[in-house]
């Protein structure tokens, strides 16, 4: 564990790093369901499988898909309304 | 403020901040050195307390149920709350069937994606079940169970199309199945105040501990959170849904102007 | 080792607040503000993990076996909640700006503003919506 | 099992929790006016019984177990809520004030199944929990439940600029919750527990320690975001402004003086202990509170958008209210408590003029509006009464209040304070009289600075009985002057000594009584300045007119709806507060 703990905290910075920096909604999606992902990997890791669960439910799945709705939404609609 | 500027503020602000950071992080007990002793006792007494072996959800629907409570509620807040901003435009009458959006082609689904989706709906229906029901004794509970039924009731959007969801999940269902969870979390801590104890006090026979059925009220608890949070999430993804209105049926323009 | 969870919850929370700073698109705020709230999972689940701890479940484990603390694991649960429910609601708020003004841009989508064009501009465009929407 | 008074306590939480998730299940099932009804009837119960609790618990704080865990061998294992006489009168408050909304916006919502009501009611019973709790989670927990629901009802019309500014509110308050859980982690990480009083005990043992400043850093800081402090201030003008008016009366009422209610309890009872926090308090409350007190104030009379006027002057008023803080003293304090109350009942009266304003007239601009209030003078005369108790004609409440808080900064020495509090209020109250003149009296056809402010067509629905709409307003006016002051007296040094954990004082010292109607004086000259400005003579108008401009086009460029920025201003406030902390 002393290893991997401390690797899982650096995925981690660099994964939300990576939701920042990745500015294109379309490819952020990917970056915040890794993150997600990363996450529940270290709750797990940190011996929270409770709270890992949690984070796989909504950060890497429900989360992530209510962005790809969202995006979907707003691209059906932009052809037409935009002024 | 031009983002150059606002950035020179931001880094302003870190630049007075980092040495305040670096002495709080200095001051704290190092990683993985000691646990808070508010959580070493629950640890030492709650599994001889409550006959309950995960110390997570004693927590939660226990010792600080009335977190929880707040938390059930904030979440119907938020889903009230997206249902009233949707369906502002939308307008409420439009609700009870599937809405179409002209001019988008219909991709046709394949047998496999069918057959996939009626084979892993049930698969997740029953994981989610499985997780709510062992909210005492493994990892999970009624807020995980909820959220992975919820999502099985999206499979049931990619098998059968977005007609035969909206078909199978009415909206008036999932506001009474979000709000009579929640209102069953509440009565578990009005009931027992009927009977003389505390707000949420747990007077229900305890079980046996390692047992699916042990910690007396916070079973009916959880089984609240779990209808609260699988009508919620649910109708989140619903009214999301409505918002991309794919085009499943026959298309009829104009029926919606936009 | 000893301090890195907490440098990097300050870290994730910086990077998400600097992303929030110079975000051009709400979506991708919205995005910018869960990182921000990722950083205090990490630091709570790190404040309260110890080594060589287990998971606070007495299943396979006898009680009174060394944990990790429950209490911060059931505050980052409810954290969690908290944060599902903030960003679908900003995602709705982002749809329906969306919808009326053209954009997603902070810049283009300002509130009321003197001199603005939002708001006025299609200020009779609203009022007829409003008019449908109540007959 | 606990004995009778204190077994109310969870009550007025669950009360409106159980009527708001019964009335979610059956939503479709309600007939019209069925939710109205319940409604009020909740809030109205959450007030009496808020009532009853704060009356008994007049002899000590009434503290109540949740689950039945009660503390043992001194370790505080579930959630207590702990009620001393001083929240249960704002909580009482703060149930009559949405009875009264309720009523105000009576059909005002007919299309939503109920949902502005479910809204409210959760809002209202998460404010209750903030005033009762005595955990420090479960503070945070109230804290989120409220700010959910007023992101929800912020953008309740749909409008494109109501739209941004909920954004804008969204992501402001989000960030503010997460400052408040980073805090509540620190705090919990040194001291081992959750409860005030446990924290406070571990504070006091633990010396300086940077762990303890580093949390109250992030939560002051949260709390001041929701009382919309300077730095913190700029989402309220945003949000304020496009809220639906009865959701606005609750929001400037309130909400934003709850959380400066929080302050008061997190500083004086958590870390009450804490000799560093308590060495930065002065001068951080005060220099915040005077600096937020001015460009309130400022701000408010060069609007135009009544909403957004009154949303500047209510950040004026938590200047205020933060000074009052900031004197550490349970004078100040006291006055400050009942500041909130007094200022929350006029505040309130005053958007429910707006609100009938924009039912009735269609508007919301004061410049569009002129004359146009002949009508329904009643209004007029609400109005101009509420704008003369703002700026500190005393009478009432509010008077009261601020009496109470000008005497604790005089006997501190405090004099900037003073004088800033006193021109915060007169210029709110400036404003809110010059409005009331042009819109009621048809006066100042020649507008100033405030013809350049921002403003927008807005109208809500039109179909209510004015007496509907003007009854509550009236009453919560009646309420703010009609409470005697005699009764205040006596109680105030019991109760704000009780609030903050301090032995009791004898008796509270008030301010110069000349104080009061200097700001009248004041607020009167600057309302006939922007109202007769073309009778005046040039020699006068020019000068002011020329040193107005530029430093206003600045401070309107400042509050520029970006979010960008206002994250940017967040981050200089909590190095503010960090800074102020670090030289204690």
């Amino acid at each position: 564990m002393t290893v991997i703990l401390p690797l899982l905290f650096l995925f981690t910075a660099i994964s939300g790093t990576a939701v920042v920096l990745v500015r294109d909604p379309a490819r952020q999606v990917f970056a915040i369901a890794v993150n997600g992902l990363v996450l529940a990997i270290l709750f797990d890791g940190l011996q929270a499988p409770d709270v890992a669960l949690s984070e796989l439910a909504v950060g890497s799945a429900a989360v992530p898909l209510l962005f790809l709705v969202a995006l979907m939404a707003v691209r059906t609609q932009s052809p037409e309304e935009k002024p | 403020m031009s983002p150059r500027v606002r950035i020179a503020l931001l880094a302003l602000a870190a630049l007075v901040l980092l040495p305040g950071a670096a002495e709080v992080i200095a001051g704290l007990p190092p990683f993985g050195s000691t646990i808070a002793q508010y959580g070493e006792r629950i640890n030492a007494i709650t599994p001889e307390a409550r006959h309950v072996a995960n110390m997570v959800s004693a927590i939660n629907f226990d010792l600080r149920g009335l977190d929880t409570l707040g938390e059930e509620f904030m979440l119907l807040a938020a889903i009230t709350g997206t249902v009233v901003l949707l369906r502002g435009r939308r307008g409420e009458g439009n609700t009870g069937h599937a809405m179409r959006r002209p001019g988008r082609a219909v991709i046709p689904r394949s047998e496999a994606v069918i057959l996939a989706c009626r084979i892993a709906g049930p698969l997740t229906a029953l994981f989610g079940l499985y997780v709510v029901l062992h909210a005492t004794v493994t990892p999970g509970g009624g807020f995980q169970g909820g959220v992975i039924l919820a999502s099985g009731t999206l499979l049931i959007y990619l098998g059968e199309g977005y007609a035969g969801w909206r078909q199978a999940i009415h909206s008036h269902w999932l506001d009474a199945l979000e709000g009579g969870g929640a209102l069953l979390f509440a009565l578990c801590g009005l009931v027992p105040m009927l009977t003389g104890a505390a707000f949420m006090q747990n007077i229900l026979p305890l079980g046996i501990f390692r047992d699916l059925f042990s910690g007396g009220l916070m079973l009916v608890e959880n089984l609240g959170v779990a209808l609260a949070v699988t009508g919620g999430f649910t109708q989140l993804f619903l009214e999301f849904m409505e918002e991309t209105r794919a085009a499943d049926e026959a298309e009829e323009p104009g029926e919606e102007s936009a | 080792m000893s301090v890195l969870p907490y440098a990097v919850a300050a870290w994730l929370f910086g990077i998400g607040l600097y992303g929030i700073a110079t975000s051009r698109n709400f979506i991708h705020l919205v995005g910018c503000l869960g990182v921000c709230q990722s950083a205090t999972y990490v630091l709570l689940l790190g404040l309260g993990y110890r080594w060589g701890g287990i998971a606070p479940i007495f299943y396979d484990h006898p009680p009174g076996t060394p944990a990790v603390d429950p209490v911060m694991q059931a505050l980052v649960l409810t954290d969690i909640v908290v944060g599902a429910t903030l960003t679908a609601l900003l995602l709705v708020l982002t749809i329906q700006a969306h919808k009326r003004g053209g954009s997603l841009d902070p810049e283009k989508l300002r509130p009321m503003r003197a001199g603005g064009t939002s708001g006025r501009g299609q200020g009779a465009s609203r009022v007829s919506d409003r008019e449908q929407s109540t007959s | 099992m606990t004995a009778f008074p204190a077994a109310l306590l969870p009550l007025p939480v669950a009360i409106p929790l159980v009527i708001c998730a019964a009335m979610l299940a059956t939503a479709h099932l309600l007939p019209a006016r069925l939710p109205d009804i319940l409604a009020t009837l909740s809030a109205l119960t959450v007030a009496v019984l808020c009532g009853v609790i704060a009356v008994r618990a007049a002899d000590g704080p009434l503290v109540y177990w949740f689950g039945g865990w009660e503390p043992r061998d001194g370790l505080h294992l579930g959630i207590g809520f702990s009620v001393d006489e001083a929240s249960g009168w704002v909580a009482a408050f703060i149930g009559l004030l949405y009875a009264l909304t309720f009523v105000f916006a009576w059909g005002f919502f007919d299309r939503t199944h109920g949902h502005f009501h479910i809204l409210m009611l959760l809002f209202l019973a998460a404010m209750v929990g903030f005033c009762f709790t005595r955990d420090m989670f479960n503070l945070f927990v109230w804290f989120e439940v409220m700010s959910v629901a007023a992101f929800a009802l912020t953008a309740y019309h749909l409008a494109e600029s109501g739209l941004a500014g909920a954004i804008n509110f969204t992501v402001v308050n989000s960030l503010a919750g997460f400052l408040m859980l980073g805090g509540i982690g620190l705090i919990y990480a040194q001291t081992g527990t959750l409860d005030f009083e446990g924290i406070a005990a571990a504070v006091a043992r633990g010396g300086r320690d940077p762990v303890v400043a580093g949390a109250f850093c992030l939560v002051a800081g949260a709390l001041m975001i929701k009382g919309a402090i300077v730095p913190f201030q700029f989402w309220l003008a945003d949000a304020h402004a496009v809220a639906p008016s009865p959701v606005s009366v609750i929001f400037s009422g309130a909400m934003v003086s709850l959380g400066l209610f929080g302050l008061a309890k997190v500083s004086a009872v958590v870390f009450g202990a804490s000799d560093q926090v308590q060495h930065a308090l002065p001068a951080l409350l005060i220099g915040l509170g005077c600096f937020t007190a001015l460009l309130g104030g400022w701000m408010a009379l060069l609007q135009r958008h009544l909403k957004r006027m009154l949303a500047f002057s209510t950040i004026s008023h938590a200047g205020i209210m933060l000074t009052g803080l900031g004197a550490l003293s349970v004078d100040g304090t006291g006055g400050m408590l009942v500041y909130v109350v007094g200022h929350g009942l006029v505040k309130g009266a005053l958007f429910m003029v707006a609100g009938i304003l924009l039912a009735t007239q269609a508007s919301i601009d004061e410049i569009a509006l002129r004359g146009l209030g002949r009508g329904i003078w009643p209004a007029g005369i609400a109005m101009a009464l509420a704008g003369l108790l703002l700026c500190g004609l005393p009478l009432g409440l509010l008077d009261q209040g601020t009496r109470l808080i000008q005497g604790a900064l005089a006997q501190q020495g405090h004099g900037i304070a003073l004088v800033a509090g006193v021109i915060g209020a007169a210029l709110t109250g400036a404003a809110v009289l010059r409005a009331a003149g042009r819109i009621f009296l048809g006066l100042g056809p020649d507008p100033g600075d405030e013809a350049g402010a921002p403003s927008e067509d807005e109208r809500e629905k039109a179909n209510r009985p004015l007496w509907l709409m003007l009854g509550p307003c009236c009453a919560l006016l009646a309420l703010d002057m009609g409470v005697p002051a005699g009764l205040i007296e006596h109680a105030l040094p019991r109760a704000a000594s009780a609030f903050m954990h301090r032995p009791v004082v004898d008796a509270v010292s008030e301010g110069p009584g000349w104080l009061p109607w200097a700001s009248v004086a004041a607020a009167l000259a600057g309302a006939g300045y922007g109202l007769l400005r073309n009778h005046l003579p040039a020699l006068l108008v020019l000068p002011v007119r020329a040193t107005q401009s530029a430093p206003t086009r600045a401070l309107e460029a400042l509050h520029s709806g970006l979010i960008g920025d206002y994250a940017a201003w967040l981050a200089v406030g909590v190095a503010m507060i960090a800074a102020v902390l670090a030289m204690a």
